[in-house]
């Protein structure tokens, strides 16, 4: 049950996007279609998981041990742009249709603050490993939601008479703006 | 729930009393007639005549070998003035023979018809509508010997006739029925049997008692095997598609023809002028134009000439009235504005319609509330309001997506925007947009 | 040097450096932040027990007890502890200094929280309130902890261990009893264990 | 100071650092895929403006293109030949500079010249009133005047003037052709820079007809023609022709002589200052 | 990219304005909208944001031909983020307070899109003083955008600028201005007025 | 659409004799754009005029017997118009409105009138920064700013309530492109914009000025759904049909907005699918946690009758901008909308979740339009 709240809290409650602020320039940036949309998404959750793993082994089983933890940030970064620079190769030898609709999204997702962002707060929050690894889906499902409503938004907005200077990032805000306000209706509903 | 019918659609008011209780009236032989080389779709003629020649009535002066096509007859005798660019009903500059009446009586070139229709093989039928120029009367003007000669692997089982005329205050259909459904069955049989059929319907919609009544009685007396369908009374009823799917509940398959599940519709002109080829073999040169509305003096239904000025007609009508204010051809949902009244009756002319007041003039338009009216009426179950943004938008690939190139452009859509979008005009150029990208991928 | 091995060098060896820099660098810094750390922990042990020269921790539980001393008293002064709960959003952490007995608290001190600001946030102050900013913990001075700690609403408290939930945020004045009451409770069981 | 811990640091992420290195190193041997390193090299020398004047899907395809040798190096119409040079550098061949093309307008109808017809209502682009009798002026040939072309220059080199007729800025013109593409009557026509003369002009109606239809028609009178001389210019379906294969680029053609003022001589000059009297 | 024709001037300008990195570049932006509840806040990460993309920069323009492309973003995030470090720590040792606030969006520079952009893009192709003047123009012109949009939100939603009241008891505070829908309407609008600005600017 | 009348028709060829076009031969001259000619043009102006000349060579032009109008088919249409649809709302609106001034007192008309003035003024700001014709008269903006209204406390300052509505029409809906384009409802937005600005006010209820509660002196009164949430106190019905009881202004009494919102369906106005789906979900998934818990969950008529809900479905959920087009969209819209309002209402941290439930449905608004298209006639799907 624990697991489950917290799965809803990363993911709807406290949207890492729409209240933590995290992955915001791929939430701008890929959210022009759909389609590209949910990849970014399927991309980000699949990052986000490896690397709440990832970083729990690297923090409690090399850096609290050594008294490490001045090199957190600079380990984990490390080990989050390799494995995503691995990763990505990887799609990219074995097959085209998922590198083209998922691994091109992949070297974005390196300098996206959200992957850092979950690993530094399941640190701080003392997650265990399997709490860790929930978060870390939790917030990608999170991440996806956000980034798919906002392209099927814009994709209406290409429709739309937007004012000159707004049009793109501007109005984006507003939406995004929009969004964190209609999310606030769930505030309270669980604090994990 | 009672009457058959299709899914969707509007109810626009009829305005047919103008003319429904008129019975057809014959149009003198007019001075002088234009007739454009191109009234149907498909391939135009090359011009068979000169300047200063003299034609018969009947006489072919304009035909193409290729087989979607139709070939024009003169429909007056005379002598040819002219052949050059002249205004069509349209819109657009087309070539056209020009012919000034010489004689009072006509002189008839006629085709030579079969004794006996009844035993004349199939391919003389067949090759006897195409010499008669048929095309479909009910508003596309498809070459009708194309539509009769499906290829072999489409066996047809269904023919329906076309006597619905759902657009508002036409009623060209309704009179040919009343006055000439002898005949128009005649021509229905000779279908069928080219088609090779044994179903057929007629489907008239319900505001039409009298024709429905009529052509119950001249089938049971004389064609038991076809059906009378009264169907119930809605906008676009007329279309193939849904006219197939009310009475047969067939549906038509994107992209596919009626033939595509075996069924032929024919409008109830087309009988006729089926009729007259094979039996009487007169080639199409005149047809049934109901001149309505409350922009002109005199509502009637004319049987007149191809190539007649539209004004000829109007002034046999008493005149447009000083307060009217537009006049198209066709009915008010598919009709195409004129403002030139020097334009000739074309095969298609199924009604000349003269307003006085406009519903849409000086209607504000507003930007689309999404308020879903149209996607709520749309009887190809599109959402035109989408379509229409993304012709505006030039969004093709989307517009195709969405099927844009399935719109029958029926107008029922604009027809009931509170906004007053204009959305089949913009749909139209979205489809043209899109056919027109798609022929470049092709290519 | 091929491609392979210039890549493997390079990357160990900026590596190396970085780690070197930043242990070189923890060096200088950690001892001031733990002093920080230290400092504010103090304060907050001062702000919410009498006053007092020096203070025993007493670990468990995963929760410490200080036992606040004074050189010339046999008696500690009192207990400070930090309860941690749920309030509306997140984590709420409580400094709070209470009788030996645990039936009065002394104070307490908001250590961390994340309610909505200007709602949930009256917890910690009020700036709204010109007469009192810190009306709501000020409620805890003293309040009586038996048979538990309770809250009403729109009315002046009539007990002495009741108080007033903060108008729009009962959730949060709510969950700051329940937090002080099963904290209460959890540093009673360790006092009895670890210390009588 | 305490070294030991520096020390442990330093392995520590050293190791770490070796790990991945070693990783990444043989999984770039392991996994690469090749790709030509030319295509981004050419993207970048690209413009950008993704406007579908090569006739290829944007620039990223015309790059791939170029690379696979299926487009001309200079097939971008937007690129300086500049541009060009460094892109023939990548491919290692000279370019071969073509004649700059302008877009031209032909037509004169504004709304003060042509007559009008009615009153149009209904959506106000040209492509749009093609489905509507072609707006409200009466010329069925002409310039509808509802900007199609204007809308559709990627480079913002047109505008309507006040009359109601485009205007090319030929400096901004870079000649991809969106508008000949847009206009639905195909009044915008592509000339290289060196096409003078132009018979600016498309009606194909007598002379009757055209007199009333618009005060800037060609009414086929062909003094032009005669003054041109046999060849150099003729008249086809009631218009006047110029045959720019040999003639139209050192015009010495009296255009004065035009009773309707369709014959313009035509510089590097907007040709507004044609259209707009 | 032939950027060597331009002036060392525009190269520091343009970040004010021209290629501001929050406004036009639109990279960034979780810092920017997490932090600029105060302009204090905003100041410090601004600071903190443009001594670390300095600093890398330097290094990372002196080491350029040494690293090698295939590892080129892991050796360049090492950098960043020890830098990044010693940032987070000297704040934490120094500034307590302010470090509190700004929470883990300090190491959260690290993986800030403006700083590694700034290397990929211009770093590791030209010296170290241009560089360093191009990372300073970055750097001031995210600073700028941090406090004024911090002053913004703080004027609106505290009623005071740099911790000091500015607005009066009438003024009832827009609390939503330092909630997450406050900083994206905020950065909207701003962005809004810069293109309306621009746009005025390129007709005139 | 610009309209074009015969009269603008007229008056663009300008009058008699004066020759427009020749003020135009000094068009703007754009430097360094225009190169010089390679031999000067002559231009007619430049051309001697020969004397006795027609006075304006239009003259001979073709002049048509009578001016038709040409326009694209369909030629008729139906009455319906925007405006009209939108006047009709606000008609609907009106037994809630004077239910409102019933119990709230005269006050609530000040701020009724304050909300909507603010609102059509704000307009016609926004129309004059987009340099755009006014579009006051479509009666949107009048909507927007009286529903907003409706929605709030009786105890909010007016100047909230002003604020609220330039936000709504604002940033609410005319950044977006104004009228038919905005993604969320604008008047909830902008309810949404001032419950997290103020957010004490905001939730701060007097009770109505009716007998009933004439003893009580407490100044702060509590909503049913909050009685119920935090005390477990559930209101009587009449009360809650009659709107007896504490809320916002609009939305206390469940039958007036029901005879207004009736209305609204009857003249399909509204999509009554909407309503349907959302206040039939509520029922059903409010009726089975209360079937399985009854003193935890209130009654499923409990829930239907208090709160916004009734106002929310019939007036705000039905604003066909920000709701699905297609019609299994509305069905999905509404039942979507009915399970986030039970969640927050049961679960939340708020009593109340109309507002959020809304607004969180449009949205998702644009991927139900996505994803429900539906199959059109003979489309053969993969
Ligand atoms: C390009 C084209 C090809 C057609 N081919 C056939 C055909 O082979 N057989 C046939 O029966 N009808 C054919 N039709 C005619 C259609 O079935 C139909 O009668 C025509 O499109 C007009 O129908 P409408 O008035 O309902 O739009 C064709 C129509 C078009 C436009
Ligand atoms: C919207 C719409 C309405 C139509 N209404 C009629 C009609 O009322 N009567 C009719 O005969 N044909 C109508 N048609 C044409 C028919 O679809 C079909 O083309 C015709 O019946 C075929 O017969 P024909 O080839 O003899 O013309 C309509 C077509 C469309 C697209
Ligand atoms: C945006 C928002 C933020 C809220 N934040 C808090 C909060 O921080 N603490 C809290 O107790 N309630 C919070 N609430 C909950 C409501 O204010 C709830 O109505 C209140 O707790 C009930 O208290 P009352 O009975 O005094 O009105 C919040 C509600 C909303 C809409
Ligand atoms: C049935 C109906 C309901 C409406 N509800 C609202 C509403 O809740 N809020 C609002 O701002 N406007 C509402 N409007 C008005 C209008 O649609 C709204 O201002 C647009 O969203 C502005 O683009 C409504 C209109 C109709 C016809
Ligand atoms: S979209 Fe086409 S088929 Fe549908 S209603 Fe409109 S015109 Fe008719
Ligand atoms: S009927 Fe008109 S306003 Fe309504 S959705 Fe369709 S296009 Fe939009
Ligand atoms: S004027 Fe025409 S050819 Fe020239 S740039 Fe614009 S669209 Fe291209
Ligand atoms: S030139 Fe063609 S596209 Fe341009 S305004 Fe005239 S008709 Fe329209
Ligand atoms: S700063 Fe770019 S994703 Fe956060």
């Amino acid at each position: 049950m624990k697991l489950i709240l917290l799965f809803i809290s990363a993911a709807v409650v406290n949207n890492f996007v729409l209240s933590y602020f995290l992955g915001i320039c791929p939430f701008i940036g890929v959210s022009k279609k759909v389609s590209s949309a949910v990849s970014m998404g399927m991309a980000v959750t699949f990052v986000m998981t490896i690397t709440a793993a990832v970083t729990w082994l690297i923090y409690h089983l090399i850096l609290v041990p050594a008294n490490l933890e001045i090199l957190q940030y600079v380990s984990f970064i490390l080990v989050i742009s390799s494995l995503v620079q691995l990763v990505e190769m990887f799609v990219k030898k074995i097959s085209k249709p998922l590198y083209d609709t998922l691994g091109i999204y992949l070297p974005l997702i390196t300098t996206n603050c959200a992957i850092l962002g979950l690993a530094l707060f399941a640190v701080l929050r003392e997650y265990n490993f399997m709490e860790s690894l929930v978060y870390g889906i939790g917030a990608g499902a999170g991440f996806s939601l956000a980034i798919v409503i906002m392209a099927g938004i814009r994709e209406e907005l290409e429709l739309a008479k937007v004012p000159k200077p707004f049009e793109g990032a501007g109005i984006t805000m507003i939406v995004a703006a929009s969004l964190a306000l209609a999310f606030m209706g769930f505030a309270g509903l669980i604090s994990v | 729930m009672g009457l058959p019918t299709f899914k969707k659609g509007i109810h626009p008011n009829d305005n047919k009393s103008f003319t429904n209780h008129k019975p057809i009236e014959y149009l003198p032989i007019p001075e002088e007639v234009f007739i454009p080389l191109q009234q149907h779709i498909g391939v135009a003629g090359d011009v068979l005549v000169e300047k200063g020649q003299e034609v018969k009535t009947g006489q072919v002066i304009g035909k193409s070998e290729k087989f979607v096509s139709a070939p024009v007859h003169a429909s007056i005798t005379g002598t040819v003035k002219a052949v050059d660019q002249f205004l069509h009903p349209l819109g657009i500059k087309a070539t056209m023979i020009h012919i000034e009446k010489t004689a009072e009586e006509d002189e008839w070139e006629t085709i030579n018809a079969p004794e006996n229709w009844e035993t004349a093989s199939i391919e003389d039928l067949r090759n006897l509508i195409w010499q008669a120029g048929i095309v479909g009367l009910g508003g596309a003007a498809f070459p009708t010997h194309v539509k009769l000669a499906p290829p072999k692997e489409k066996e047809i089982n269904t023919f329906i006739l076309n006597g619905v005329e759902c657009e508002p205050f036409l009623t060209a259909d309704h009179r040919a029925m009343l006055e000439m459904g002898d005949k128009m069955l005649i021509g229905m049989s000779i279908i069928m049997k080219i088609l090779g059929t044994e179903n057929g319907y007629i489907g008239i919609e319900n505001n039409k008692p009298d024709a429905i009544e009529i052509m119950n009685e001249l089938v049971s007396k004389k064609f038991p095997a076809f059906k009378v369908v009264p169907l119930k009374v809605k906008y676009p009823q007329g279309a193939e598609k849904m006219l197939i799917e009310a009475i047969v509940k067939r549906r038509v398959p994107a992209g596919g023809l009626p033939m595509d599940v075996g069924t032929v519709v024919n409008n109830v002109g087309t009988a006729l002028a089926v009729a007259n080829a094979v039996v009487e073999g007169k080639p199409l040169i005149e047809r049934i134009v109901t001149v309505t509305g409350q922009g002109i003096t005199e509502p009637k239904n004319l049987m007149v000439r191809i190539g007649t000025p539209f004004k000829t007609l109007m002034e046999s009508c008493g005149g447009l009235k000083e307060s009217a204010i537009q006049v198209y051809m066709g009915g008010p949902m598919m009709g195409f504005a004129q403002y030139d009244m020097n334009v000739p009756i074309v095969k298609a002319t199924s009604g000349i319609i003269c307003q006085e007041k406009s519903d849409i003039f000086k209607k504000k338009t507003y930007p689309c509330i999404q308020c879903g009216n149209c996607v709520s009426v749309c009887p190809m179950n599109l959402l035109p309001t989408r379509l229409s943004s993304f012709a505006e938008m030039v969004k093709l690939e989307e517009a195709e997506e969405f099927g844009i190139l399935n719109c029958i452009e029926c107008g029922s859509c604009s027809y009931v925007c509170p906004s007053n979008i204009p959305l089949v005009q913009w749909i139209r150029v979205g489809k043209l947009q899109v056919s027109e990208s798609k022929r470049k991928k092709v290519a | 040097m091929n491609l392979t091995t210039k890549m493997i060098v390079v990357l160990t060896v900026l590596t190396m450096v970085a780690g070197g820099l930043l242990s070189y660098w923890d060096g200088i810094t950690s001892p001031r932040i733990e002093a920080y750390r230290l400092e504010q922990l103090k304060q907050a042990i001062a702000e919410v027990l009498p006053d007092h020269e020096s203070y025993d921790e007493v670990k468990a539980d995963g929760m410490i007890l200080y036992i606040g001393k004074n050189s010339n008293d046999p008696e500690p002064v009192g207990l400070a502890f930090e309860a941690i709960g749920n309030g509306f959003q997140g984590k709420i952490s409580i400094m709070v200094g209470i009788s030996l007995d645990f039936k009065k608290i002394n104070a307490i001190k908001i250590l961390e929280q994340l309610e909505t600001p200007g709602l949930g946030t009256k917890i910690v102050e009020d700036p709204s309130n010109k007469e009192d900013r810190f009306w709501f913990p000020n409620q805890f001075k003293n309040l009586i902890t038996e048979p538990q700690i309770d809250v009403v609403k729109n009315i002046k408290p009539g007990k002495p261990n009741e108080i007033q939930a903060i108008t729009g945020a009962t959730i949060s004045s709510v969950a700051m009893a329940t937090i002080l009451n099963d904290g209460i409770q959890k540093a009673k069981s360790i006092y009895q264990l670890k210390v009588q | 100071m305490d070294f030991t811990a520096i020390i442990i640091a330093m392995a520590s992420l050293g190791g770490l650092g070796m790990i991945f290195s070693v990783g990444l190193s043989i999984a770039n041997k392991k996994l690469h895929v090749e790709e030509d390193p030319r295509i981004a090299e050419v993207i970048e020398e690209l413009p950008g403006a993704n406007c579908g004047g090569c006739g290829l899907p944007g620039c990223a395809a015309f790059a791939e293109a170029v690379i696979a040798g299926e487009a001309e190096i200079s097939g971008c119409p937007v690129n300086s030949d500049e541009g060009s040079q460094l892109i023939a550098e990548i491919m290692g061949v000279e370019v071969t500079t073509s004649e700059r093309l302008i877009a031209r307008v032909i037509c004169q109808g504004g709304d003060y010249e042509t007559a009008k017809k009615g009153v149009y209502q209904g959506v106000k682009t040209c492509i749009g009133a093609t489905f509507a009798g072609g707006g409200d002026k009466l010329c069925s040939y002409g310039c509808i005047g509802y900007s199609d072309c204007v809308e559709s220059c990627p480079f913002d080199a047109m505008y309507m003037n006040d009359n109601g007729l485009p205007v090319v800025i030929n400096d901004k013109c870079t000649g991809c052709g969106n508008c000949v593409e847009a206009c639905p009557r195909d009044i915008m026509e592509l000339h290289p820079e060196s096409h003078k003369l132009f018979v600016l002009c498309k009606n194909l109606d007598s002379p009757k007809e055209s007199r009333k239809i618009c005060t800037r028609a060609c009414v086929g009178c062909g003094i032009c023609v005669r003054l041109a001389g046999e060849g150099n210019m003729e008249m086809q379906d009631n218009l006047a022709v110029v045959n720019y294969d040999i003639y139209g680029s050192d015009p010495v053609l009296p255009t004065e002589k035009c009773p309707t003022d369709v014959l313009a001589i035509l510089g590097g000059q907007v040709i507004e200052e044609k259209q707009s009297a | 990219m032939a950027k060597s024709k331009t002036t060392l001037r525009y190269e520091f300008l343009k970040g004010l304005w021209d290629e501001n990195p929050i406004l036009k570049s639109l990279l960034g932006l979780c810092p920017v909208l997490a932090v600029t509840n105060s302009a204090i806040n905003g100041l410090a990460m601004g600071l903190a944001t443009t001594f670390v993309l300095l600093s890398s920069s330097i290094i990372i323009s002196s080491i350029r031909n040494l690293i090698p492309n295939q590892v080129r973003i892991p050796a360049f995030i090492v950098i960043i983020a020890t830098f990044v470090t010693v940032a987070d720590r000297f704040l934490a040792a120094f500034f307590p307070l302010i470090s509190k606030d700004l929470g883990p969006y300090v190491p959260l520079i690290v993986v800030n899109c403006i700083i590694l952009g700034r290397q990929e893009a211009f770093s590791s192709k030209n010296s170290v003083f241009r560089s360093i003047i191009d990372s300073s123009g970055m750097g001031v012109g995210f600073i700028l955008v941090l406090v004024a949009l911090g002053g913004f939100r703080e004027i609106l939603g505290s009623a005071s600028l740099f911790g000091v009241t500015v607005l009066g008891d009438w003024f009832q505070p827009w609390l939503v201005m330092i909630l997450p829908g406050g900083a994206f309407l905020g950065l909207g609008i701003f962005i809004g007025i810069a293109n309306w600005i621009n746009d005025r600017r390129a007709r005139a | 659409m610009e309209e074009k009348t015969n009269e603008q028709e007229d008056q663009k060829s300008g009058p008699e004799g004066a020759d427009p076009s020749l003020e135009k031969s000094t068009a703007p001259e754009k430097d360094g754009e225009k190169q010089e000619p390679v031999k000067k043009p002559e231009t007619p102006a430049a051309k001697p005029k020969p004397a006795p000349a027609p006075k304006d060579p239009r003259d001979k032009l073709f002049k048509p017997e009578q001016t038709l109008i040409i326009s694209s088919s369909p030629h008729f249409h139906t009455h319906d118009s925007v405006p009209k649809i939108m006047w009709s709302v606000v008609a609907a609106l009106v037994p809630a409105t004077v239910m409102a001034i019933y119990y709230f007192g005269m006050d609530t008309l000040i701020m009724i009138g304050s909300c909507v003035a603010a609102a059509l003024v704000t307009e016609i700001i926004m129309n004059k920064m987009k340099g755009e014709g006014l579009t006051i008269n479509d009666g949107s903006a009048a909507i927007t700013g009286l529903l907003l209204a409706l929605t709030l406390p009786p105890s909010l300052p007016i100047s909230a309530g002003v604020i609220g509505s330039v936000f709504s029409i604002s940033i609410g809906k005319q950044i977006f492109g104004g009228l038919g384009y905005n993604i969320f409802n604008p008047a909830l937005l902008g309810r949404a914009f001032l419950q997290a600005n103020f957010p004490v006010a905001m939730t701060t209820w007097t009770y109505p000025n009716t007998e009933k509660y004439a003893q009580i002196d407490a100044v702060t009164a509590a909503t049913p759904l909050a009685q119920f949430k935090f005390d477990k106190i559930v209101a009587n019905y009449g009360d809650l049909i009659s709107g007896n009881v504490g809320g916002s202004l609009g939305e206390t009494s469940a039958l007036a907005v029901l005879i207004g919102g009736i209305f609204l369906l009857i003249m399909k106005y509204a999509d009554w699918r909407i309503p349907v789906s959302y206040l039939g979900t509520v029922f059903i998934l409010g009726g089975l946690f209360w079937f399985f818990s009854p003193g935890n969950y209130p009654d499923p008529v409990f829930h239907l009758l208090s709160g916004g809900l009734m106002l929310g479905a019939l007036f705000m959920a039905t604003d066909m901008v920000t709701s699905p087009i297609t019609t299994a969209g509305s069905w999905i819209f509404g039942a979507g909308a009915g399970i986030v309002l039970v969640i927050i209402r049961l679960f939340g941290g708020v009593p109340e979740g109309v507002m959020y439930s809304i607004l969180l449905m449009n949205a998702f608004t644009p991927l139900i339009n996505r994803y429900t298209r539906p199959k059109y006639f003979g489309e053969v799907r993969a």
